[in-house]
């Protein structure tokens, strides 16, 4: 393949005279990326913004059809893993490529990148679990993405409460609330892949260094974003 | 065929050709500075042997003076423009003598509804008319437009209307119409297969045809029930 | 991601390969050169299926209920007799729309030229990610088979207009189609993701990757129109992308976003919808602008008339497009003040678009005209262009724009900038630039008489349609004859499509050209039309990895007839005159 | 390197930062009395200070050039004046 020429360039400085972005290519095609992840998380939290503004019918109350501890024990998850990326990244541009570090005798002080890296991968897997839990307790108890089923359990409750259960926008809160946190799930699983995919072929044969850790960092601007997404969904989702 | 705008039919007629008339001079003297010049310059400055062409960057000058007209231009028809919008389409410019007529637009034909006997509309006395919208002439009326299923988009050429008509909205659309006679009412948003066989027509009528049609229509819809 | 993170650095440079197989180097290639050259022949394909689309819309409107030729090759479903039915022509318009603006035009311009300009008149050997380069090729033609099997499907293609409105897109039932419509949502998401890859590959490797002295203001105007097309598409096409996603899940998982009677909105489509539209119709005429500046500048021997305006014109362009969404909107019973505020923005892009054109005009006065094919092409543009972006503004008039919204003048004033904005632009750009990608030149001769033949064909098929729809035709309208006022209108109708027909079979005058020339064409010298750009520092076609050594860049692209050249007429950007100082190596990139 | 060349932020402490937030956030969702509007308003205030700190701090960006940031920093009004608009469609 033509891995060469394509590597030769990737590390092609910007060019004398005109320093570019000031940054790697890697991480300024990430970021322009991002730039663009966000117009089409706009596009999905917009629309909840819109649809919800132009209803006259009060939305759901907080915490009435959705399990609220549940996904605050998610996003804290998700923050942890936030957490321990921003650590692989540090431990790695220190040359810290180890999985733990004896200190004064004893182990697990200070963790290394395969140690750091692997704490957020499962932190992303366990979030994507507990997500998929919460969809299918969520669809058995009769919430899904076209409303309340009919004859559920909580199309009961939003006929005995129709305004804690917004029994008039039910339809509304269930297509908004599956696609947005359904893309926003789906950039998490992405994210998991894509590290544990260079976990086996980056990480553990110790192909990062001080000089180069593009990668992780790379990745990491990646994860970070995917929880600042998750900062704002589960606010303005779970709690309003 | 009339190479123009379809013979005017409404007050608003008068405001929007003349604009556009307005308008087509604006654009056709930029258009004839660009497509004469072009042509100029092609025939003038068309390579010859030994020449050279003349070194230059540009001019500051002649730039902020094309870019100057235009703007001056443009928000004076954006000034002018908006006072017509405003009053063919703003909320607050229906005339409060315009008589109401609800519009329901289904694929693929046109529910007119007509206030009954007591003279308003959404009462039990309303009669419907498919296809046929009967008004009268100098005098303004506005539509309650609601569709049932898709967009659809309510065009009389004559009149300078048309509103489209979106489910789940009540957009209200309003003119006054100066001649008497009949007129196509077109369906001008795409809304299935049937889009384009989906016409009706306006009656203007004369207000003495008016009220026998509108006595007539309300007996029938009486008697029929 | 991974293909971002995973790139291994290695310290060389230049051009240097071991020999590769005919599938490494031609179909799953990450060379720039190639995947804009795979990008050509798939998006002149998609041109050829647009445009076989557009004669059979044209022989509907021109001949209602008349047999079409060969329509007995059709299905029963959409022609019966040769009649073509109205539910197979509402997908004709929507497959016609879609096919030409989303895989004909943008990829032409796009797809082909800033993959096969911005490295060669950058100088570098390639995009910044080859294999997302790559991914977004493959990714292109996956999205236009996907929305081609559409006419394949037992109920036929996606038939709401190229604009989807919903709730017509959303409802099988109301629509007629279920399989397609899905099938045009997949396709339009995934064909987002590949602009979304292209398009952050251009602005990395415009923005990291120039040649040493090529600053952004000596960046050809191309680059720099391709460059801002880039963020364009980056952050107009999620947003299509999103909203096709939820026209897909009101279609399969019953979703009400677009469903007024479950509290959905109607209008919210049409606002997501043209958010990206508008900056899309940017997207495709951008990159036609830069090249045309490219092209008149060269075919006038003589710099760009006002350098920094043009860009500063081609920022504010794309600038203002994200705030004029809403004049597509006028009738849609969108909130009236709001058409006010759209109605002052829309009109206001005459200005930058007029120091464009002004400035095209200005690079011709006291010129030297040379008439090759690219340049009457390009003249062709600049005074077509004129003409749809004048008609533009009786549209932005909001009150003029009630009468003749949704008729033939908007369908006039599309084919005035795509046809003769955009296409025009093409057909100069692709004899400009044929030596640099197959080492040979198309026929001038040929390309004369089709650039003229064309020229006055399409001037037929589409001037008469500002009239057509001034009488008040609408859009997507199966019969006209259906309505007495429109009847005395159906002999210019005919007019149009038999003009129609002849601009068609022109076409292939191109199409012989182009391929012929591929084997038979004359070899090309060097720098065929003495051109300043970097890339005529290669040979025909340019090699494998561009340049051993990238040369230094001391001027801007536009140095013609300079007085510091007594001997030639222009002056290439790599050549270094007593005067030039060499510029000055930067540090690599913090960290690495 | 450039980024070591900063001051490295104490991670964990941001991270407590983030958990401390969020635990407000959720009180003040549930087991507050403050009115509709003002609480919509504190939450989304809380929200964008975390999404900032996320940003500035795990992103690095507080330690970017300005051309890196603008990046970041474009679709923002884009975004806004998309949502803003629609809005306006209900009045
Ligand atoms: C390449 C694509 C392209 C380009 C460049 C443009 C450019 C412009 N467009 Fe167009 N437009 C489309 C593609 C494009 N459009 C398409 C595809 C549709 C239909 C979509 C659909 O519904 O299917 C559409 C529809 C459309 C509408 C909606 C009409 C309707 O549905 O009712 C409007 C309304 O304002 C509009 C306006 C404009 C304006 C003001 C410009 C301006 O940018 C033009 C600016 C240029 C000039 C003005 C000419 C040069 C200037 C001078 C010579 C200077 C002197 C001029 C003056 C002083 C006036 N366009
Ligand atoms: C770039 C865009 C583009 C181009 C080039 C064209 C080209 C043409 N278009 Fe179209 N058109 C649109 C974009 C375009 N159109 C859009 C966006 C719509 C709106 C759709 C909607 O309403 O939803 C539309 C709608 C539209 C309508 C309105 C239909 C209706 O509303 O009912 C009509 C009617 O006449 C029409 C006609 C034509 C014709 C006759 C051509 C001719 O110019 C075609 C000429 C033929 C070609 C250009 C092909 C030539 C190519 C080759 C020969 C291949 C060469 C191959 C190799 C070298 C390998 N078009
Ligand atoms: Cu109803 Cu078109
Ligand atoms: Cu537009």
């Amino acid at each position: 393949m033509t891995h060469a020429t394509a590597a030769a360039d990737l590390m092609r400085p910007p060019s004398p005279a005109e320093p570019g972005a000031g940054v790697y290519s890697n991480k300024l095609g990430m970021w322009v990326f991002l730039a663009s992840d966000v117009m089409f998380f706009t596009a999905l939290i917009g629309s909840y913004i819109i649809l919800r503004f132009g209803m006259s019918e009060a939305w759901a109350a907080p915490g009435a059809v959705l399990n609220v501890p549940l996904t605050g024990f998610n996003t804290f998850l998700l923050i942890c893993s936030s957490v321990s990326m921003v650590k692989a990244y540090a431990a790695i541009a220190d040359g810290k490529p180890y999985f733990l570090r004896p200190v004064a005798g004893k182990m697990l002080r200070d963790g290394g990148l395969k140690f750091w890296l692997l704490v957020t991968i499962l932190c992303g897997a366990a979030f994507v679990g507990v997500q998929v839990y919460e969809y299918i307790k969520l669809v058995e108890h009769g919430f899904t993405p076209a409303g309340y089923r009919e004859g559920s359990l909580i199309a009961e409750h939003a006929l005995a409460d129709p305004v804690r259960y917004g029994a008039a926008t039910g339809a509304m809160y269930g297509s908004t609330f599956f696609t947005m946190t359904g893309f926003h799930g789906f950039h998490v699983t992405c994210g998991v892949v894509a590290m544990t995919y260079l976990y086996f072929t980056k990480v553990l044969p110790e192909k990062y260094s001080p000089q180069d850790y593009r990668g992780i960092e790379t990745i990491g601007l990646y994860w970070h974003f995917v929880d600042l997404v998750w900062i704002i969904l589960f606010t303005i989702v779970y709690l309003i | 065929m009339s190479w123009w705008l379809p013979p005017a039919a409404s007050t608003f007629a008068g405001p929007i050709d003349t604009l556009f008339i307005v308008i087509l001079i604006l654009t056709g003297i930029a258009l004839v500075v660009v497509e004469v010049g072009l042509v100029v310059f092609l025939v003038r400055y068309r390579a010859r042997p030994g020449r050279k062409a003349f070194y230059t960057h540009g001019s500051t000058r002649a730039e902020i003076i094309w870019t100057a007209i235009p703007a001056v231009t443009m928000v004076a028809l954006g000034l002018v423009s908006n006072h017509y919008w405003v009053m063919m389409k703003s909320k607050k410019s229906v005339p409060a003598n315009a008589i109401r007529y609800g519009v329901h637009a289904k694929q693929f034909e046109w529910q007119m509804s007509y206030a009954g006997a007591d003279g308003t509309l959404g009462t039990d006395d309303d009669f419907m008319v498919r296809n046929q919208l009967h008004i009268p002439v100098n005098q303004p009326v506005s539509l309650t437009l609601t569709a049932e299923d898709v967009i659809h988009s309510f065009f009389v050429p004559e009149f300078r209307v048309k509103q489209d008509a979106v489910p789940g909205m009540n957009i209200v659309a309003w003119f006054q119409a100066t001649k008497a006679g009949e007129y196509e009412i077109g369906c001008a948003e795409l809304c299935g297969m049937g889009h384009y066989k989906m016409r009706a027509r306006v009656f203007v009528h004369t207000p003495e045809e008016y009220t026998a049609w509108l006595a007539e229509q309300a007996a029938a819809a009486q008697g029929g029930e | 991601m991974t293909s971002v993170a995973h790139a291994r650095p290695q310290a060389h440079d230049g051009a240097h390969h071991a020999p590769m197989s005919f599938w490494q180097k031609y179909i799953f290639s990450t060379d720039h050169k190639i995947i804009g050259i795979q990008f050509l022949f798939v998006s002149l394909f998609f041109l050829l299926v647009g445009g076989l689309l557009a004669i059979q819309i044209r022989w509907q409107v021109g001949f209602p209920g008349t047999p079409m030729p060969l329509a007995g090759l059709l299905p029963e479903s959409m022609a019966v007799g040769g009649v073509i039915l109205p539910e197979y022509y509402i997908q004709l318009v929507t497959m016609h729309g879609t096919f030409m603006v989303f895989f004909a035009i943008m990829p032409l311009l796009v797809g082909v030229y800033a993959n096969f300009l911005i490295p060669l008149k950058l100088g570098t050997h390639d995009m910044a990610f080859p294999r997302i380069n790559m991914w977004s090729f493959w990714l292109a033609l996956l999205a236009g088979m996907i929305m081609l099997a559409g006419f394949f499907v037992p109920d036929g293609a996606a038939r709401a207009g190229w604009t989807m409105y919903a709730p017509l897109s959303a409802r099988p039932d109301l629509s007629g189609a279920t399989l397609a419509q899905q099938l045009w949502c997949v396709s339009i998401v995934v064909l987002g993701l590949s602009s979304v890859m292209g398009s952050l590959n251009y602005i990395t490797t415009v923005i990291n990757h120039r040649a040493p002295g090529m600053t952004w203001f000596r960046m050809p105007l191309s680059v720099w129109a391709l460059f801002i097309t880039a963020i364009l598409g980056v952050l107009a096409l999620p947003v299509l992308q999103g909203a096709a996603i939820m026209l897909l899940f009101d279609q399969t998982i019953g979703t009400h976003f677009f469903d007024p009677v479950a509290g959905g909105q109607a209008l919210l489509w049409q606002h997501l919808f043209w958010f990206f539209g508008h900056p899309e119709v940017y997207i495709l005429i951008l990159p036609a602008m830069g090249m045309v500046s490219d092209i008149v500048a060269n075919g006038s021997r003589k710099p760009i008339f006002g350098y920094h305006s043009m860009v500063f014109a081609i920022i504010g362009i794309a600038f203002l497009g994200w705030i004029v969404w809403g004049h597509h909107m006028f009738m849609s019973g969108m909130n009236p003040t709001l058409g006010s505020t759209f109605m002052v923005s829309t009109l206001l892009i005459a200005v930058p678009s007029a120091i464009k054109v002004f400035n095209w005009m200005g690079t011709m006065w006291r010129g030297n005209l040379r008439f090759h094919v690219p340049m009457l092409n390009a003249i062709g543009f600049v005074s077509m262009f004129t003409i749809g972006g004048l008609s533009g503004i009786f549209m932005a008039a909001t009150p003029v724009d009630i009468p003749i919204h949704d008729t033939y003048f908007i369908v006039a004033h599309i084919h005035y900038v795509l046809f003769g904005g955009s296409l025009f632009a093409l057909f100069a750009a692709i004899p400009y630039w044929y030596p640099k990608m197959f080492g040979r030149l198309m026929s001038e001769p040929l390309g004369k008489i089709h650039f003229w033949l064309t020229f006055i064909t399409y001037n037929l098929v589409f001037f008469p349609m500002h009239v057509i729809g001034m009488g008040g035709q609408m859009r997507r309208l199966y019969d006209p004859t259906i309505y007495d006022f429109l009847k005395p209108q159906q002999p210019l109708n005919e007019f149009i499509s038999i003009a129609a027909f002849a601009l068609f079979a022109v076409q292939f005058l191109f199409a012989f050209n182009f391929i012929w020339s591929l084997w038979k064409g004359k070899k090309a010298p060097q720098n065929p039309w003495e051109d300043n750009g970097l890339e005529w520092t290669l040979s025909n076609p340019a090699p494998h990895g561009n340049w051993e050594k990238v040369p230094n860049v001391y001027r801007g692209p536009y140095e013609f007839s300079s007085p510091e050249s007594p001997n030639s007429d222009f002056l290439p950007q790599h050549v270094k005159l007593p005067t030039d100082r060499d510029p000055v190596p930067a540090p690599p990139p913090a960290g690495h | 390197m450039a980024t070591t060349a900063h001051v490295r932020p104490n991670y964990i402490m941001i991270w407590l930062y983030l958990f401390v937030l969020t635990v407000v956030e959720v009180a003040a969702a549930f087991l507050s009395h403050i009115p509709k509007q003002w609480l919509i308003l504190i939450l989304i205030f809380l929200a964008v200070w975390k999404a900032l700190l996320v940003a500035l701090y795990f992103m690095h960006l507080k330690f970017e050039p300005w051309r890196l940031r603008l990046i970041f920093l474009v679709p923002l009004p884009l975004a806004t004046i998309l949502v803003v608009t629609t809005i306006m469609e209900n009045f």
